[in-house]
């Protein structure tokens, strides 16, 4: 029987291993599997190359992470927000890289990675800053930059529900990148409110197909990251 | 005639009549995407007798009113991660579905604010460029590439004066040639082929006193009966 | 107010006029969206380009519409079936053009124009006959072909629900190219099953967001293309 | 020694049973997408202790038995444009994503039928060639370009006894160097980088009766258990 559960958070994350490259969901704390990050911190990798839109906020998640260490290169679209200082920081004291990618092209470049294309062409970024070093060829008589596909080692994603088999569905604007990221990954761990019966998801509803999905855990309640921000909390 | 103009007694919009004036010119049916701060204001000023849907680019389409206090869920958030509500006949997309609608020239309106717009309708308003800062673009870039029409909405000049509307931008780049219209306390401004065209001014504002507030040339190309006011 | 709905398939297909792109849905007779080709059929419109999967079969749907004399060029992966006789006898004749292109890669293309990509490389077809032509290039030692965005004046899709801003879902897997055609062209025709409320239609499980839909056309009770195909029937 | 084998007294796999034979060596959990033909009685005969998600192209996974008669929904079918059923824990998606899950490397076995194998796993399985073909090919190229291991399961020969393992395919390639294994009624054969290796003899064949019948050198890879029996 196929069963992609996984008892804990540590159990899922245990074989993240010092330079693996992890996709981690999340727009701001929608979506982020704040429960699957701190394991990530208990498990201590070290040299992680982290690909998320943004770079947490306070000291807890996806900051948290960064704060200790863990991280030696980002791949985001937006590494600044009203919390967040953990990684400017470490930025300007240059013990942190960046790639800065547009949005749409970072959400493309992930589902090429998972979609087995690996390289398209895009209009956004042309005759700016974010096209120094990218090829550019022209179409129909508009010009495009060529981007890559990303791919991960993990990923981590936070899901609403999910059965055995991995299929999942979102809660809302939590949606935003699990579906690619889940893709785009050797193996994608995902944390879930609930796991149901195969069945209960209405197969016309699905938004991750389980064939993209890796392993599971549920969260029946999951932390709040703007409340425990608000709190000051810090993890570990 | 211009030597009675004197720039303090300029009856400029407020932000809101800005937004109000942008909404009239968005056609009923459109989709629209708002940028973060000034433009958000826009959602709130269009006329009764449209409908037009919002979508924000962390994905959902139908972004309705702020929800009622008490009533927010950090998962039902907007790209500038406020809380929203989503209208009935709203749905909700993964990223790679909403950049398709953004890229693909599904949106019909973006109103983004700026830090520089050039005459050419370049854009600059995700970095200021200096060595320590922490850049971050979002989806700006995606955003100018992408939909029909992008209109800027800003103040003319930035908080000490300096003029925003220029020659070239020296802030990094969003986009090159991408802006159609700019909209800013005292003016409604086209770029064309032609340059900066003048469409309408605030009230009671001279079009010299536009002229001094911006870096670049600008033709007057308000309608006569405009003239007139 | 926005209402995208029309009343009649021939209202919502009056203005494909000769020489027009079209991308027709279905894989087979599931998801073809057969009234509408009917009204093409009564429309008239000639030298129409075809991007479908499949030739239709018999005499009905777009089998009738390419033995009508409409379509003077397929843009298709699989132009044979069981009951497909008229475009084999057409292109046998050369009276009808063929593009054969990878069931994937059709997909992908389709994919592509409804995305702002102009281009994009893909393993599929490497080192084939469908090759010949296209451009190849090597990313981490391997070969992949480059393949180009495709786009329509306009599309005919066949979905299960829609409400009057356009948002569908479909039905099993008459889903197939029906998303993506939609987000293809600039007019896409949608014809349902029955048009409901907003808000009856879960935001969580629309497929196609009405962004990329203008038009749409109840139609209770379709005919089956197979149906018709079994009585011999011949349309118009 | 061989000269006591005779070809007409080979007891070939049945159909089932090279199907069978295929289901032994899929691993418990695998996503796997069959072609149309023979290859659809893989599922059939899929051991009991083994869970295994069938994927079809045109957007199911999850594909279950055949419907009961006067079940079949004409809206619920298979690649092979059968009528199906789906499992609980199926799931629909559309084309893109389908040949995002074969293109992108997640359907970990596919089983196809072949008019050609080559010595070096090259496939020919869409086209005769002849001129007044109609030429279609389906989803074969991507499945074959994107699949972590392709199947073939065939006859050994044609109808009429012509070779269809071979040193090169003279039909046109669905894919270069892309079969991992060949079933067929006679053997079991890996397609290696020493060439194509027979791994199991269909009880009785000989291994040289199955050379004669192959177009491409074999080298004899049983274990030495399996050439006792």
């Amino acid at each position: 029987m196929i069963n992609k559960r996984y008892e804990s958070p540590g159990d899922a994350v245990a074989d993240i291993t010092d330079g693996a490259t992890v996709m981690i969901g999340g727009f701001g704390e929608a979506g982020s599997p704040i429960e699957l990050i701190h394991a990530l911190i208990d498990r201590g990798a070290k040299r992680l190359i982290i690909i998320s839109n943004n770079t947490g906020s306070g000291r807890v998640g996806l900051a948290a992470l960064i704060a200790n260490g863990q991280v030696s290169r980002m791949i985001c679209s937006y590494p600044r927000s009203a919390n967040s200082m953990v990684f400017p920081e470490l930025y300007r004291a240059g013990r942190i890289e960046l790639e800065l990618v547009p949005q749409g092209t970072l959400a493309e470049r992930i589902r090429a990675g998972g979609a087995g294309i690996p390289a398209f062409y895009t209009p956004t970024a042309v005759g700016t800053q974010l096209a120094q070093g990218k090829e550019v060829r022209t179409f129909n008589g508009r010009d495009y930059l060529l981007e890559t596909a990303l791919h991960a080692d993990f990923s981590l994603v936070r899901a609403d529900r999910a059965d055995r088999y991995g299929n999942l569905v979102y809660n809302k604007t939590a949606r935003n990148f699990g579906p690619l990221m889940c893709m785009a990954a050797t193996t994608a761990i995902v944390q879930v409110r609930k796991i149901v019966e195969p069945g209960e998801l209405d197969p016309e509803s699905i938004v991750t197909p389980g064939v993209f999905v890796q392993r599971i855990v549920e969260i029946a309640s999951p932390e709040q990251e703007s409340l425990l921000v608000k709190e000051g909390r810090c993890y570990p | 005639m211009l030597s009675v103009n004197q720039p303090q007694t300029i009856a400029e919009w407020t932000r809101d009549e800005m937004a109000a004036r942008v909404a009239r010119d968005i056609r009923n049916g459109s989709y629209v995407n708002l940028g973060i701060g000034i433009p958000e204001l826009v959602a709130q000023h269009v006329p009764a007798d449209r409908e037009i849907i919002l979508h924000t680019e962390n994905g959902l389409l139908g972004v309705g009113p702020a929800p009622a206090p008490g009533r927010e869920d950090p998962e039902l958030i907007n790209a500038g991660k406020k809380c929203v509500t989503a209208i009935p006949g709203a749905a909700y997309f993964h990223h790679a579905d909403s950049f398709a609608m953004i890229r693909g020239g599904h949106i019909d309106v973006c109103v983004l604010g700026a830090m520089q717009v050039s005459a050419t309708g370049d854009l600059a308003n995700w970095s200021t460029g200096e060595k320590d800062a922490i850049p971050a673009v979002g989806g700006a870039m995606d955003l100018c590439a992408g939909v029909k029409s992008v209109f800027v909405l800003t103040e003319h000049t930035t908080k000490t004066g300096q003029r925003k509307i220029v020659m070239r931008c020296t802030y990094p780049l969003t986009g090159v040639g991408v802006v159609n219209r700019i909209y800013t306390n005292l003016a409604i401004i086209d770029v064309t082929r032609s340059g900066l065209i003048v469409r309408e001014l605030a009230p009671g504002v001279m079009f010299e006193a536009v002229r001094e507030k911006t870096g670049a040339p600008l033709t007057d190309g308000r309608s006569r009966q405009e003239h007139r006011s």
